[in-house]
């Protein structure tokens, strides 16, 4: 299909408290950005298995991006630094087995920002669209 | 198999003008497992949610996903919908395609497929749910205050009046707290110990509260409706059974002159000591740093029992004249520290603030020049019951200022020094003093310096506008940059931003209006209680707005400046607030916890523990199981449903219910077409 | 050295500080292979040379030691290199092993040769991980027998080099690489059963709910399955590379592994198997590091 | 008897691989040799002893679909019906496929002991009612053997009555001789193979080796069933691993796992595979039934069923012994768990 034009398929993990609530605030304060993530809401970034990042690349996810609060700012007080350790491991490893890191996007959004959370996601988006489809897909039976 | 209803919300035009409903429902109506898929108007309004409870009827729905707004705006609204209608509140999902789509992405060609996947997803991910059902916990009916000031107070007389018994836990030896300091209060120039000690002593008086002073709170162990608290009774060295308050040992006490700090340095005391005359309880405390008996048996082992057989000391300590004095021998210099350890049922935190502390701004001379002074040893000064009987008179030399300069904002706005919020109440307090100082002496003249003047509330502005006209306090707009001394007064150098010009104002006294921060061991206390702060040492609310006096730790409240600045009223009305919820809390023998909470697969847990060592809440318990393996085991009660534990564990044998593996997997895999295990031979 | 090995082992069986001493002994077809000693008499069986690779660690968890089901756990003696003292260590840092029904031989290691613990095989050169093996003398054990090898041997780092190697490729290549190790993949899980800290009840690749790897034998689900497996070894892999050793199809196991531990080392200072009491670095954290990407 | 010389053989290949999928010994990496599809004869490699894995993958494959199903909902109109403004999931078409060889199959120089194998798998698979992948594999699949020119350290072919240069069960036999191979066409199947190519004659027989005697007895039947309880199966287990290499890399195990799998599931389209996976005997959930009762779940239990699989079941039941003695499993074992040391201990006890 040459004549469409690349759209990244894009995972983000969004903890409910700060970046899902920093995503509600740019909906309703009306900013526009890039509409190719697809978010899933979880209760905080500590919840977020790195696997479940391995997963979705595996999947056929063009990009993933773990947003969480800001450090300090954990609605469970610690949950974001145990997922800051985690990403920070799993982010290399990932392009140590051929997954650009430039396709994974560890952030920290807080609840009132919702203009930075439209920033963060439409200049992932253009950086994994100018990066092209993830090679690694490889839709399997990996079970649910 | 699945029975999944999928509803979506047209929002008005909120979502209908952006993402093609039809379409949406059409490709729902199409995906395995959705037996019914719908639209409507308005989804959360009465005939909407009618709609829904009659499709789950009729079609035997057993998942609803609702395609709306965020589900922090109407979760609870669908959820009571679909458990009127039989179902489990859990068993639903809401698609957000209104704040996460519709309202970000105009173009319909962008927004309808993208609803489409966020509803598939969505879909996708109530195939693994389960009904939950929240745990149900014992409550203790007893409460913790913790904080003995004018917000802890109230919550105290506020709970016990109710009748659940109360403990009042105050780390100084008396109650009362920063009020009690306080002269006159704005803006209504009430004088601040006649309506602050009857209280007191209703709190000392009730049959509900039991007093705690000069005790800490050690550590916090347990949950909500069960907290089992260490309290350390520190040594007073009376025996407060004893002692009937008659002070007959203040006044033989021969070790005198140790700065109060109570006046804030400008009074003295002796070693034996009550802080003020109103204290409540009305007991002194020995302090042993400067009486002279505890420091001999502190540096003479003769002078104290045999620790091992408990035989008498061979020596007598020195001084003695206090226990000499007592008609009620209640001087007992060998008391010890005391641990007890009380079960509630919930704890209100109210343990203040502290002031700032204005020497780090070098250029206003605090603690160099003598008559450069802070606003709360301004309200000592001007305290009938203060060091000068409530004359004003200016440390140096005793005399009557005639010129007063206020500087607003010191430690306040100021990113420099790390403080950039606004106390709040300084603006006021500041205009109090310039009103009081007029009413003590009409010849003095009073200069304010200010940034901005902040009077929000009932009177305030009003209040501000008579010290500046009827008072005739001059406000200056604009930063002081230094001060130093001339002759025996002092040279106030700043500049007037309105005029544009540098001023110079030759002042008698400066007096520093302190801005509010939270005490040094803020995050201490946080910790103990296992409760969020913020990066001065504030407490987190659970939500700013809905749960201003909520931790984000289940039955743990809080109240007053430990949140933030703010005036008595505000604390007032907080610890009212946090004293309403405690007793909601306590007012069932038993609560429900939370159901999103996680769960180990007992079976396939290796006893690892590695989710004990990062589980915030400490909610991870060992139990050995028949066959002797020891096994991780989540109390109910404390887990908050984070899920640290259920992405920390190794074997992946715990999981978050709601937010599963499987669930979570499930969501992401709709949105790739991909697999699912649907069948195991 | 053996002598000491053995009149340990003799003695400790003898006066019944122990039940059984697992070990080294003779195989066939020059084969060394681990050895269950159960009697002072038998202590004679066990040998020690440089084909004793296997990391006996692994047999001490409870359920290969006490086969019966609810079984008290049987007393153990067991010999370790300095590399199986170490994830030995994360056996007992993870409750795995209560540490006192434990008596820990180790031996100074010279370092293991290639081919060691297989049927009619010529020994080879030292083992990669021998080769950059700074760490000759095991700790935390009971006793120790022989003394550290004469110093001077310059770590060859063949595994660091290789690492580098990759590093320098394109992600692209990258891939590639791990696509055609992955391919041979048999997934008959040799590399999880040699491995000490693979000590979960149930392997989340073989768990059904939730079903992280289907049953297929295809490189998405072995790339997976290799993916999982060394993220739930980082902090835990003490680098015995028994995996790479036993995997029939020469799979580079040992280089995910190596992957974690250097970085873990290089981030947060922590070595696998360093102690029995540190926690694990993915269950701990500093609230001032930063998020490095 | 004919001759083929190298360069013929090589121009023999490069027709096979044009006409077919073709499966020869390929080195790939040190101590490590695959049966694989070849698209090149120089990649093949010729001179070998035995492949680290056997060739049975391509009779049973590691992981095959034995059946896709595909639900499409129906494009015709009046679908969807609609109540109101309600849509409700309307008629879907179920479409079975079950999944056939693309090309047929060539496995070249493959050796006697894994044809051996084969003809043992063919006692159970194509007894009826046959499984038809397999037999489907088995009658597309041409066998090109090469005998061995000696046996490795730890074969064992000669002590289970077997040989390691018999051609039986092959369709084309080679023998390496100078400057090319002794080749004798077996089947119809071989000759039709071999049909374009014009081997030279071949005067004489082929070459005659002397087989070392057999080193080991298989006890007969009745000792197994004697030692079935003998407590030299917990201790000979005590040292396994529990891995599955053994069994596969064994060319007569054949258990496998049968799953379903949705592998699609879009809005109107949803795709589910039935895959049939090997197993093995060896893992520990391999017995464990529904409830989670495990009749196998100590390792000794299991270990004990290798043994006894190969030598008193599967020959009870199917005829031949469910081992050829390619020894594969002595020299793969990482704990040196040696079915020629099992022989003589149960021999001997």
């Amino acid at each position: 299909m040459p004549d469409t034009p690349f759209e990244p398929r894009i995972v983000g993990f969004l903890c409910n408290w700060c970046s899902y609530a920093g995503a509600n605030l740019a909906g309703t304060s009306r900013i526009r950005y890039e509409p190719n993530i697809r978010i899933i809401r979880v209760p905080c970034s500590g919840r977020v298995d790195p696997l479940f990042v391995a997963r979705a690349f595996q999947e056929g996810a063009d990009g993933v991006m773990v947003l969480g609060c800001h450090p300090g700012d954990c609605h469970y007080r610690d949950g974001n630094y145990y997922a800051r350790r985690r990403f920070n491991l799993m982010h290399g490893f990932l392009d140590f087995l051929g997954i650009d890191e430039r396709r994974l996007k560890i952030d920290w959004v807080s609840a009132a920002e919702g203009k930075r959370f439209a920033q963060v996601v439409s200049q992932f988006t253009d950086q994994v669209r100018d990066l092209g489809p993830a090679t690694v897909r490889q839709p399997a039976v990996l079970g649910g | 198999m699945a029975r999944i209803g999928v509803f979506v919300c047209r929002c008005g035009s909120n979502i209908g003008a952006t993402v093609d409903v039809k379409k949406v429902v059409e490709a729902l109506g199409q995906t395995p497992d959705v037996v019914f898929a719908t639209d409507y108007m308005f989804m959360c309004s009465e005939p909407g949610q009618t709609q829904i409870q009659a499709a789950i009827r009729d079609h035997n729905l057993d998942r609803v996903v609702v395609a709306a707004c965020s589900p922090t705006m109407h979760f609870r609204t669908f959820s009571s919908a679909i458990q009127r209608a039989g179902l489990n509140p859990y068993m639903l999902e809401m698609a957000n395609i209104r704040e996460q789509c519709s309202w970000v992405h105009p173009d319909k060609a962008v927004g309808t497929p993208k609803a489409t996947d966020i509803v598939r997803m969505a879909a996708a991910k109530t195939r693994w749910f389960e009904p939950l059902y929240p745990h149900e916990i014992g409550v203790t009916r007893r409460a913790l205050v913790i904080g003995g000031g004018v917000a802890g107070i109230q919550a105290a007389l506020d709970i016990a009046n109710a009748g659940v018994p109360v403990v009042l836990v105050e780390r100084s030896p008396s109650i009362g707290g920063r009020m009690a300091q306080l002269d006159k209060t704005f803006p209504t120039l009430d004088c601040s110990g006649c309506i602050l000690t009857p209280r007191m002593t209703e709190v000392s008086q009730h049959p509900n509260i039991t007093l705690r002073t000069w005790s800490e709170v050690a550590t916090v162990r347990g949950f909500v409706g069960n907290f089992e608290v260490d309290i350390l009774q520190k040594p007073r060295y009376i025996d407060e059974s004893k002692c009937t308050g008659c002070g007959e040992c203040l006044t033989r006490c021969p070790w005198k002159g140790f700065p109060l700090e109570f006046d804030e340095g400008l009074g003295t005391r002796s070693a034996v000591y009550r802080p003020f005359p109103q204290a409540v309880p009305n007991k002194p405390v020995i302090d042993p740093e400067t009486c002279m008996a505890l420091k001999s048996i502190a540096e003479d082992a003769d002078r104290r029992p045999d620790p091992l057989t408990g035989a008498a000391p061979k020596r007598k300590p020195k001084c003695g004249l206090c226990q000499k004095t007592c008609p009620r021998e209640a001087v007992d210099f060998f008391q010890q520290p005391k641990i007890t350890t009380e079960k509630f049922g919930a704890v209100v935190l109210a343990n203040g603030f502290r002031l700032f502390d204005p020497t780090v701004y070098g250029e206003y001379g605090y603690g160099r020049y003598p008559d450069v002074i802070t606003s709360i040893q301004m309200e000592r000064l001007m305290n009938a019951a203060g060091p000068t009987g409530g004359e004003i008179r200016r440390p140096s030399d005793g005399k009557h200022p005639r010129s007063v300069v206020f500087l607003a904002c010191v430690g306040s706005r100021d990113e420099h020094v790390g403080r950039p919020y606004c106390s709040k109440i300084c603006c006021m307090y500041t205009a109090k003093h310039a009103i009081m100082l007029k009413e003590h002496d009409p010849h003095v003249q009073t200069y304010v310096f200010y940034m901005d003047v902040r009077a929000g509330g009932k009177g305030y502005d009003e209040f501000v506008r008579r010290a500046q006209e009827e008072y005739g306090a001059c406000y200056i707009r604009g930063r002081v940059s230094k001060i130093y001394p001339d002759g025996d007064h002092l040279v106030v150098m700043g500049e007037d931003t309105l005029m544009g010009m540098p001023v110079q104002v030759e002042a008698d006294m400066v007096v520093l209006a302190t801005g509010v921060q939270p005490q040094a061991d803020a995050g201490d206390m946080a910790r103990k209680l296992g409760i969020s702060y913020d990066g001065y040492g504030f407490i987190n609310e659970s939500h700013p707005k809905l749960n201003p006096v909520e931790s984000n730790t289940a039955g743990i409240f809080v109240a007053g400046m430990t949140i933030g600045p703010k005036d008595i009223p505000e604390s007032v009305s907080q610890a009212s607030a946090a004293a309403a919820k405690v007793l909601g809390l306590l007012s069932q023998p038993t609560m429900l916890g939370e159901a999103m909470i996680s769960a180990v697969s007992q079976a396939r847990c290796t006893g690892c523990f590695t989710c004990e060592q990062v589980c915030p809440y400490n909610a991870v318990e060992r139990v050995t199981l028949r066959d002797g393996r020891q096994v991780a085991q989540i109390n109910e009660g404390l887990c908050k449903g984070c899920g640290v534990c259920a992405t920390a564990c190794p074997g992946k044998v715990i999981n978050l219910r709601g937010f599963s593996d499987q669930a979570l997997l499930a969501q992401m895999n709709a949105l790739f077409t991909l697999p699912e295990v649907v069948a195991v031979d | 050295m053996i002598e000491q090995i053995c009149s340990i082992a003799e003695q400790i069986l003898a006066d019944k500080t122990v039940d059984v001493v697992i070990g080294y002994e003779a195989g066939t077809r020059g084969a060394v292979r681990p050895a269950f000693i159960r009697s002072a008499a038998e202590a004679g069986r066990l040998v020690w040379n440089d084909a004793c690779t296997h990391n006996l660690a692994n047999y001490v968890r409870e359920k290969h030691v006490s086969p019966k089901k609810g079984a008290p756990p049987a007393k153990v003696g067991v010999i370790l290199k300095a590399c199986d003292a170490r994830a030995l260590n994360v056996l007992l840092r993870d409750n795995q092993a209560p540490r006192a029904d434990l008596y820990l031989i180790g031996v100074a290691c010279q370092g293991m040769r290639q081919n060691s613990g297989f049927a009619g095989r010529d020994l080879g050169d030292l083992e990669l991980r021998c080769q950059d093996c700074a760490e000759r003398v095991p700790a935390g054990c009971d006793v120790v027998v022989g003394e550290a090898p004469a110093a001077g041997v310059a770590p060859a780092s063949a595994i660091a080099r290789e690492l580098d190697r990759l590093a320098a490729l394109s992600p692209a290549e990258r891939q590639a690489f791990w696509d055609a190790e992955f391919a041979r993949c048999l997934r008959c899980y040799a590399c999880r059963q040699a491995c000490p800290a693979c000590y979960c009840v149930e392997c989340t690749a073989e768990q059904l709910e939730p079903s992280w790897i289907g049953v297929a034998i295809r490189t998405p689900e072995k790339r997976f399955f290799h993916t999982m497996r060394a993220y739930h070894l980082a902090g835990r892999c003490a680098g015995c590379d028994e995996c790479a050793r036993v995997c029939p199809v020469g799979v580079r196991l040992d280089l995910l592994n190596a992957w974690f531990r250097r970085e873990i080392e290089g981030t947060y200072g922590y070595r696998a198997g360093q102690d029995a009491t540190t926690p694990a670095p993915l269950a701990s954290f500093v609230p001032s590091e930063s998020l490095d990407l | 008897m004919n001759f083929i010389t190298d360069a013929q053989l090589r121009g023999w290949l490069a027709q096979l691989i044009a006409e077919s999928t073709v499966i020869a010994p390929r080195r790939a990496g040190e101590d490590l040799l695959l049966y694989q599809p070849v698209e090149d004869p120089d990649a093949i490699c010729y001179d070998f002893g035995r492949s680290t894995v056997s060739p049975r993958e391509f009779f049973l494959p590691a992981t095959e679909a034995l059946l896709t199903v595909e639900r499409v909902r129906q494009a015709t109109a009046g679908d969807g019906a609609t109540a109101g403004n309600a849509t409700v999931a309307g008629q879907w078409e179920v479409k079975l496929t079950e999944p056939h060889l693309q090309h047929d199959q060539v496995l070249f120089a493959v050796r006697p002991c894994d044809v051996h194998a084969l003809t043992a798998l063919d006692a159970l698979m194509l007894k009826e009612p046959a499984d038809a992948y397999y037999a489907e594999r088995r009658a597309r699949t041409t066998l090109i053997g090469l005998a061995c020119e000696q046996m490795g350290s730890s074969c064992f072919c000669t002590s289970l009555g077997l040989s390691p240069d018999d051609g039986a069960g092959m369709d084309v036999m080679l023998y390496r001789a100078d400057g090319g191979y002794i080749l004798e066409i077996l089947t119809d199947k071989g000759r039709v193979a071999l049909a374009s190519q014009a081997p030279v004659d071949f005067e004489g027989s082929r070459p005659q080796r002397a087989w070392p005697e057999a080193a080991y007895q298989v006890p007969p039947r009745a000792v197994w069933t004697d030692h079935f309880n003998d407590p030299y199966w917990a201790s000979l287990a005590e040292r396994c691993l529990s891995c599955k290499i053994c069994s596969y890399i064994c060319p007569t195990c054949r258990c496998f796992d049968v799953r379903d799998y949705t592998v699609a599931q879009a809005a109107g389209y949803q795709k589910i595979e039935r895959l049939r996976c090997w197993d093995s005997c060896m893992a520990e959930g391999y017995r464990r039934i529904a409830g989670g009762h495990n009749p196998r779940a100590a390792k000794a239990q299991r270990l004990r069923n290798r043994f006894y699989c190969k030598f008193d079941y599967y020959p009870a039941d199917f005829g031949p012994l469910a081992c050829v003695g390619c020894g594969r499993c002595v020299d793969q074992c990482p704990v040196n768990v040696d079915i020629t040391e099992v022989l003589q201990d149960v021999a001997a006890r």
